[in-house]
């Protein structure tokens, strides 16, 4: 590791003097340091490759349009192989380097519980945009957690509306079955408490079906769905677990219309497989689809993989996961951009900085259309209280070959994720003896 | 001077009879952990502790617990991971439910829960040896996973079924800083290596051996199967458990059931095929090696990978440490079947004669 | 061999039978040992010697007949509870533990007395190590006694067979047993070695009082040191008497000669 | 009562391909007595073999006829699974000859690792197809006899099918030829086996291309229903239960255990698991075979073990 660390100082050094040499040193060379966990490996492989290429690819796109005012982005992955302990490892490995991590995304619910523990003590924040502990929203008990722009408890809830309309209301929803197929762990697990909240609310038959990891054994579950015949499935899949899903369902003559999936659930690697066989599965879009049209896509396609540096293969930019990474990367860019603007631009800023940065984004559709995110994303404002910022989401349908958005867009209702949101963070705050951050501390 | 036996005459049994019966083992030995308490805080920094010396001090406590069942008393287990779990959960629930309980209390408590357990998934062995034992024992990995994912009462009802503790506090002392954690476990793992030493040089680890070696003629000189076999799943449980709970209170502080998925139990079967079966220091040896070599691998590859001009993906890496890990494991098989913990003592062994090998 | 005394009856075997499937190993054998005695069983080879002491120490039970130690019934004995009624037995393919030293070998025999329980072995210093060193000083007598000394921290898969068997016979005595039994004591040993072997059974019997029962598949040795002995062939019992008894019984003399062993 | 059937038929066919997975480890244990731990990560390699020289080929030869891609494809599979085989005698079984059953287990688990290894940077992490044209939609039989009739997985029934199919020629192998008599023989007793002739290091080659095949068929079957990717390495673990319930020597054990340890986790996930939370039929399966072991240790059709002294 001494060498390691000597060549890392050697060939920064050399970075360093090139720059000195070359520029006119107008400013001082500011860094922000960015790590990356990631998996390439394992039973997540294809859904955690293209989520990492589009992270990387908007960083180096910041870079490539000069930094955030002229403070460029540095960046190291770590493969985390989806465990939770790799994952402590890396975060460890890169907290401190570079003169300390930025912003950290753990990139999967085990390590971001693991790391929720540790960020408070080391004053990084978590970005875990679209997944995470739905209560972290709660920015008073849970300061350094970020789940920008959803939760799956708004993914459910805006599930549960989409089928409401379709019923044509919520009284409509009265006996109605709905099965949860879910991942058997705290991801997959993170809707029930909702779900049944709404099910308390609206009187609908809410069963629980548990797939074990890595999920590719089902047939047991779609027997229990073609006994009960459901009138909706909700899936809170990972991975091959989807796809297999799909297939089962497909297998045990289950319509796929009548099939939702979350987010994580809603991209090409899940369904590219069967094809066919998933025409007419519908998925949330976690704001944003598959994108290739849009501006930020080309922009990345021009100034970084037209250049042979961009990250994984060419034709997956723009998809789904590609652009969560890319989202994620972005409101991350934009918390630097927003501490800088108070804590002095073109200068590094810490951690500490960095959250209230995360606490004060406010994108309006024009900065986000001029950012190339039109018709992508709709506008974020966080705050202390709020670290969700958004609630928006839609829905889309597979057709066979591509994702087409196919409905309206919805809000997560506030009078239902609230309460839930507080008391489900006091109960945290409680077991972990944590007081809630007080006006004041809101302003630092 | 040298490292030699001449001339030190034991005059008592006494004597004879101790932990470390060479004085410059006994030496060694001391000088390293008062080094291990003092020193190493004073050297390393904070990602020495967090990402490598506390999960090494843990899994080691681990890895002595299975090498305890495995290495000690021939029964292999497949299951290790499950009797970390039940200790941790076990644990948190006594940390929820019992107001003022204190938290090395509920680790240790956790322990016994975890030996309770073991016992009954043990009693399969008193039927059954060898291969399909070791399948025998993934029923307990596989029932814990589900017990622990499904029944919400073990995770008193959280929501998302992953489970978090407040920061330990010992008698007024709050660990939360990685020297406390390396503190708290280092010493937690020198207790219990002290007591697993005591057991095996006694007559309990005299029992197990010799089921291990000879069952049929251990029953014939009075040694009971039942009793030998169930007291080292038992005893091989409590370290797992306490080793599990110490990996959720103090390593991740937060957890969820996959954190001792069936990985975990083959990792820590590594660890003791590796460091070396049937010997205590197999197992910090074993420990040391699993946890740093991923990490070195990690550090190491793409920094080769650029001297050669190639550019190497954290998935090739990835990959890499894949294939390293199981061929060493093979290589381990056939050059060394009792790891390195015998490559270290045959080193003493030429050590002990050197500079005179005859 | 004059000058011992036998006590009482204090093994008395009654009609056992053993049978495995259909292989009948042990036919309607009575015989009994009495205190101090050395009885030998003798018998070709395939004769049922290793049955029948299997089934004295309860390694096998049988399907019929009856086991009557010091005036009780122990028909249903396993070998665990041989070995707490005072019997010991070394093994006809030495069943050491290879993975310990001889010390560690010989100490195990010393189980049954050894009471410090689990905790206190942990915390190790008091009632354990107290325990543990007067232990050891009775296995050093037995070390003493057989001579193995120089071999004490010996991992016993690094010895000559001949130590072997005198480390196994050491843990067996390391028992203090009341009876001993001997399963081809002198098997596949040189002539030194089989006349040191006598001498320590001999001594054993005649120092600790021992009872000794023996089986050998050779009759030469047996004959001069048994007290009396027992004779099968085909699982079933053809002589049982002194050795000259023995040697004068004419279907002894054609089981030997017929089998031409 | 149509539903009772249908997880009946469900249990029996996903059995069926327990089954194969099954008799890999059979097969393997029966000639070399090792355990095979790595049984899956063979499936999975085998898999992604054919899943991406299905995909090459066509691109290399300038074809696009999906019969071809796939014969060609499934032939270099089987060269590629018979290479494996003889690396795996010759790196590493070779010298572990002779020893515990427990240390081969330790060391297959290791070489299942390599395999993992190799297999992902060789082909790929990400998730694969393979298209042999398996009916995906499912048909409906006895609608007379029953309201809404069965529901029957035509794949699931073309898997069983070939599984079956292959079980009876491995057997026919098994019985029939000179080599199914030679392994037999190393099986029954190594020393003896070479005493006449037979060389043991080929006999093990041989072994394990057989398992590497039924690895191939079982990786074909499952990854074209689930596509292939990493996961495909844990069905082994979903075997393992099988074994122990069939015996680890006995074939006709392993096609039973497979029926009755399908049969057993679908009926007790589908009439059980909802009283419990659901989810339990890994583990139900394993409860199943200790519960079996404790009566019977060896097995159902098992070779009893007795202890000497």
């Amino acid at each position: 590791m001494k060498l390691r660390k000597l060549a890392v100082t050697a060939s920064l050094a050399a970075i360093g003097l090139s720059a000195a040499l070359t520029a006119p040193a107008t400013y001082a060379a500011e860094e922000q340091f960015f790590p990356v966990l990631a998996y390439r490996t394992g039973a997540y492989a294809p859904n955690g490759a293209p989520w990492a290429n589009g992270y990387v690819d908007y960083l180096k796109l910041t870079n490539a349009r000069g930094g955030v005012n002229g403070v460029k982005i540095i960046f190291e992955e770590c493969e985390t192989g989806y465990a939770t302990d790799r994952g402590v490892e890396c975060y460890e490995r890169l907290k401190g380097k570079h003169g300390g991590a930025t912003v950290v995304q753990p990139l999967s619910t085990g390590i971001t519980f693991a790391l929720t523990e540790k960020a408070p003590v080391d004053k990084i924040p978590l970005v875990t945009a679209g997944y995470g502990r739905s209560e972290s929203q709660d920015g008073s008990v849970f300061g350094w957690n970020f789940p920008l722009i959803g939760t799956y408890w708004m993914g459910a809830d805006v599930l549960i509306q989409h089928i409401a309309k379709k019923e044509g209301g919520f009284d409509k929803l009265k006996g109605k079955k709905i099965a949860l197929v879910y991942h058997d762990s705290p991801y997959g697990k993170e809707p029930i408490a909702l779900l049944q909240e709404r099910a308390k609310m609206h009187g609908y038959e809410l069963s629980l079906l548990p797939v074990a990891h890595p999920g590719v054994e089902q047939k047991a579950t779609w027997l229990q769905i073609r006994q009960n015949k459901p009138d909706y499935v909700f899936l809170w899949g990972w991975g091959v677990m989807n796809s297999t899903s799909l297939k089962e369902a497909q297998a045990t003559g289950y319509p796929r219309e009548k099939m939702y999936g979350i987010w994580w659930a809603g991209a090409e690697p899940d369904v590219k497989d069967v094809g066919d066989g998933a025409k007419g599965y519908n998925a949330l879009a976690m704001q944003h689809g598959a994108e290739q049209g849009s501006k930020v896509v080309k922009e990345v396609l021009e100034k970084v993989h037209a250049k042979g540096q961009g990250t994984g293969p060419k034709e997956e930019v723009g998809q789904v996961l590609y652009m969560r990474g890319l989202i994620s990367a972005m409101l991350s860019v934009e918390g630097v951009r927003a501490a800088q603007a108070r804590f002095g631009k073109g200068k590094r800023i810490t951690g500490e900085q960095m959250r209230w940065g995360l606490e004060n984004i406010n994108l309006d559709q024009k900065t986000l259309d001029a950012m190339g995110f039109g018709g992508v994303m709709r506008p974020v404002q966080t705050s202390c209280l709020d670290h969700m910022g958004s609630a928006w989401a839609r829905l889309h349908t597979w057709d066979g070959k591509k994702w087409n958005f196919s409905s309206d867009w919805y809000q997560g209702d506030e009078k239902v994720l609230r309460p839930l949101v507080i008391s489900t963070a006091g109960k945290y705050a409680d077991e972990k003896k944590i007081v809630r951050r007080t006006a004041d501390d809101c302003k630092k | 001077m040298f490292y030699r036996e001449n001339g030190q005459f034991k005059t008592s049994y006494k004597a004879d009879q101790q932990a470390f019966a060479i004085p410059q083992d006994r030496w060694a030995i001391v000088a390293i952990v008062v080094f291990a308490f003092i020193g190493v805080p004073l050297l390393v920094d904070e990602y020495m502790f967090r990402a490598i010396l506390v999960p090494f001090l843990i899994l080691t406590l681990a890895a002595l617990g299975v090498n305890i069942l495995v290495g000690y008393c021939g029964q292999i287990t497949l299951g290790a991971g499950a009797s970390m779990a039940v200790g941790a959960y076990a644990a948190y629930n006594f940390m929820v439910r019992i107001d003022g309980m204190p938290a090395l209390a509920a680790i240790l408590l956790g322990g016994l829960m975890a030996a309770a357990a073991g016992i009954v998934f043990g009693i399969p062995s008193l039927r059954v040896r060898g291969l399909y034992l070791a399948v025998a024992t993934l029923a307990s990995q596989f029932f814990w996973d589900w017990a622990f994912l499904r029944i919400k009462w073990f995770t008193n009802n959280s929501s998302s079924g992953s489970v978090s503790v407040a920061d330990i506090n010992l008698f007024g002392w709050t660990i939360n800083s990685p020297t406390d954690k390396y503190l708290f476990c280092l010493g937690v793992l020198v207790v219990f290596s002290v007591m697993a030493k005591n057991l095996l040089r006694g007559n309990m680890g005299r029992q197990w051996m010799a089921i291990r070696d000879m069952d049929v003629a251990a029953t014939v000189i009075g040694i009971r199967p039942m009793y030998a076999k169930l007291t080292a799943f038992a005893v091989s449980s409590f370290y797992l458990g306490v080793a599990g709970a110490l990996w959720g209170f103090v390593n991740l502080g937060s957890w969820e059931p996959a954190a001792f998925s069936i990985d975990r139990s083959l990792q820590l079967l590594f660890m003791v095929i590796i460091g070396g079966l049937g010997a205590i220091s197999g197992s910090f040896f074993g420990a040391a090696f699993i946890v740093i070599l991923p990490i070195f691998l990690n550090q190491t590859l793409p920094l080769v990978g650029s001297l050669l001009g190639l550019d190497v993906s954290i998935a090739l890496v990835s990959h890499v440490e894949f294939i390293i890990f199981g061929s060493l494991i093979v290589f381990f098989l056939i050059v060394e079947p009792h790891g390195i913990a015998r490559l270290w003592a045959t080193g003493r062994e030429k050590l002990r004669l050197w500079p005179f090998p005859h | 061999m004059s000058g011992r005394k036998f006590g009482e009856v204090i093994l008395d075997l009654k009609n056992i039978s053993l049978s495995f499937g259909g292989v009948k190993a042990l036919q309607d054998i009575s015989f009994n040992v009495l205190e101090h005695e050395i009885r030998a069983i003798i018998g070709p080879n395939g004769a049922g010697k290793s049955s029948m002491l299997n089934v004295i120490n309860g390694v096998y039970r049988p399907q019929q007949g009856d086991i009557i130690l010091r005036g009780e019934h122990h028909a249903n004995m396993d070998s665990y509870g041989a070995a707490t009624a005072g019997l010991a037995r070394t093994f006809q393919n030495i069943a050491l533990f290879k993975g310990m030293s001889v010390l560690d070998n010989i100490m195990t025999g010393r189980n049954l007395k050894m009471k410090a329980n689990m905790l206190q072995q942990a915390i190790w210093f008091g009632p354990a190590m107290r325990e543990e060193l007067e232990h050891r000083a009775k296995v050093e007598e037995i070390i003493d006694f057989l001579e193995i000394q120089h071999i004490r921290k010996t991992p016993v898969g690094r010895l000559p067979y001949g130590l072997q068997k005198r480390v196994d016979l050491a843990r067996a005595l390391a028992m203090e047993p009341q009876i001993l039994l001997l399963d081809e004591p002198m098997a596949g040993m040189n002539v030194e070695e089989k006349q040191d072997m006598c001498r320590f059974i001999l001594d054993v019997n005649d120092q600790f009082g021992t009872t000794i029962v023996l089986i050998e598949h050779d009759m030469g040795v047996v004959m001069d040191i048994s007290d009396r002995v027992v004779v099968l062939d085909y699982g079933k019992k053809i002589g049982d008497g002194t050795p000259d008894e023995v040697r004068a019984n004419p279907e002894v003399i054609s089981a030997y000669l017929g089998a031409s062993h | 009562m149509a539903f009772f059937l249908e997880t009946l038929l469900g249990g029996l066919m996903s059995g069926m391909l327990y089954s194969l997975v099954a008799l890999g480890f059979v097969l393997i244990f029966k000639a070399s007595g090792v355990f095979n731990f790595a049984q899956g990560a063979m499936v999975l390699f085998a898999a992604l073999a054919m899943a991406r020289f299905s995909e090459w080929i066509p691109g290399w030869l300038g074809m696009d006829n999906l019969f071809l891609a796939n014969v060609l494809a499934f032939a270099v599979a089987v060269v590629v699974m018979f290479v494996v085989a003889w690396l795996i005698e010759r790196l590493a079984l070779r010298y572990l000859v002779n020893q515990e059953g427990a240390t081969l287990l330790m060391a297959t688990l290791g070489i299942a690792y390599v395999l993992d290894g190799v297999g992902q940077t060789i082909f790929g992490s990400d998730i694969y197809k393979i298209d042999v044209g398996m009916p995906k939609e499912p048909v409906m039989m006895l609608e007379s006899v029953f309201e809404g009739g069965i529901l029957i997985n035509k794949e699931d029934f073309i898997a069983a099918l070939i599984a079956a199919l292959l079980v009876i020629s491995l057997s026919i192998f098994f019985q029939k030829t000179a080599t199914g008599r030679a392994l037999r023989a190393v099986a029954d007793d190594h020393q003896a086996a070479q005493s006449i002739g037979i060389p043991l290091d080929r006999i093990w080659v041989i072994v394990w291309c057989v398992a590497g095949i039924t690895a191939l068929v079982a990786g074909i079957i499952w990854g074209s229903k689930l596509g292939v990717q990493f996961s495909l390495s844990t069905i082994a673990l979903r075997a393992l239960p099988v074994v122990i319930l069939g015996g680890l020597t006995s074939v006709p054990g392993a096609i039973i255990g497979g029926l009755i340890i399908g049969v057993g986790e679908k009926l007790s996930e589908v009439y059980l698991g909802p009283y419990v939370g659901g989810g339990i039929e890994i583990w139900f399966a394993y409860m199943l075979a200790l519960v079996f072991l404790l009566f019977r240790p060896q097995g159902l059709f098992g070779e009893k073990i007795i202890d000497r002294v």
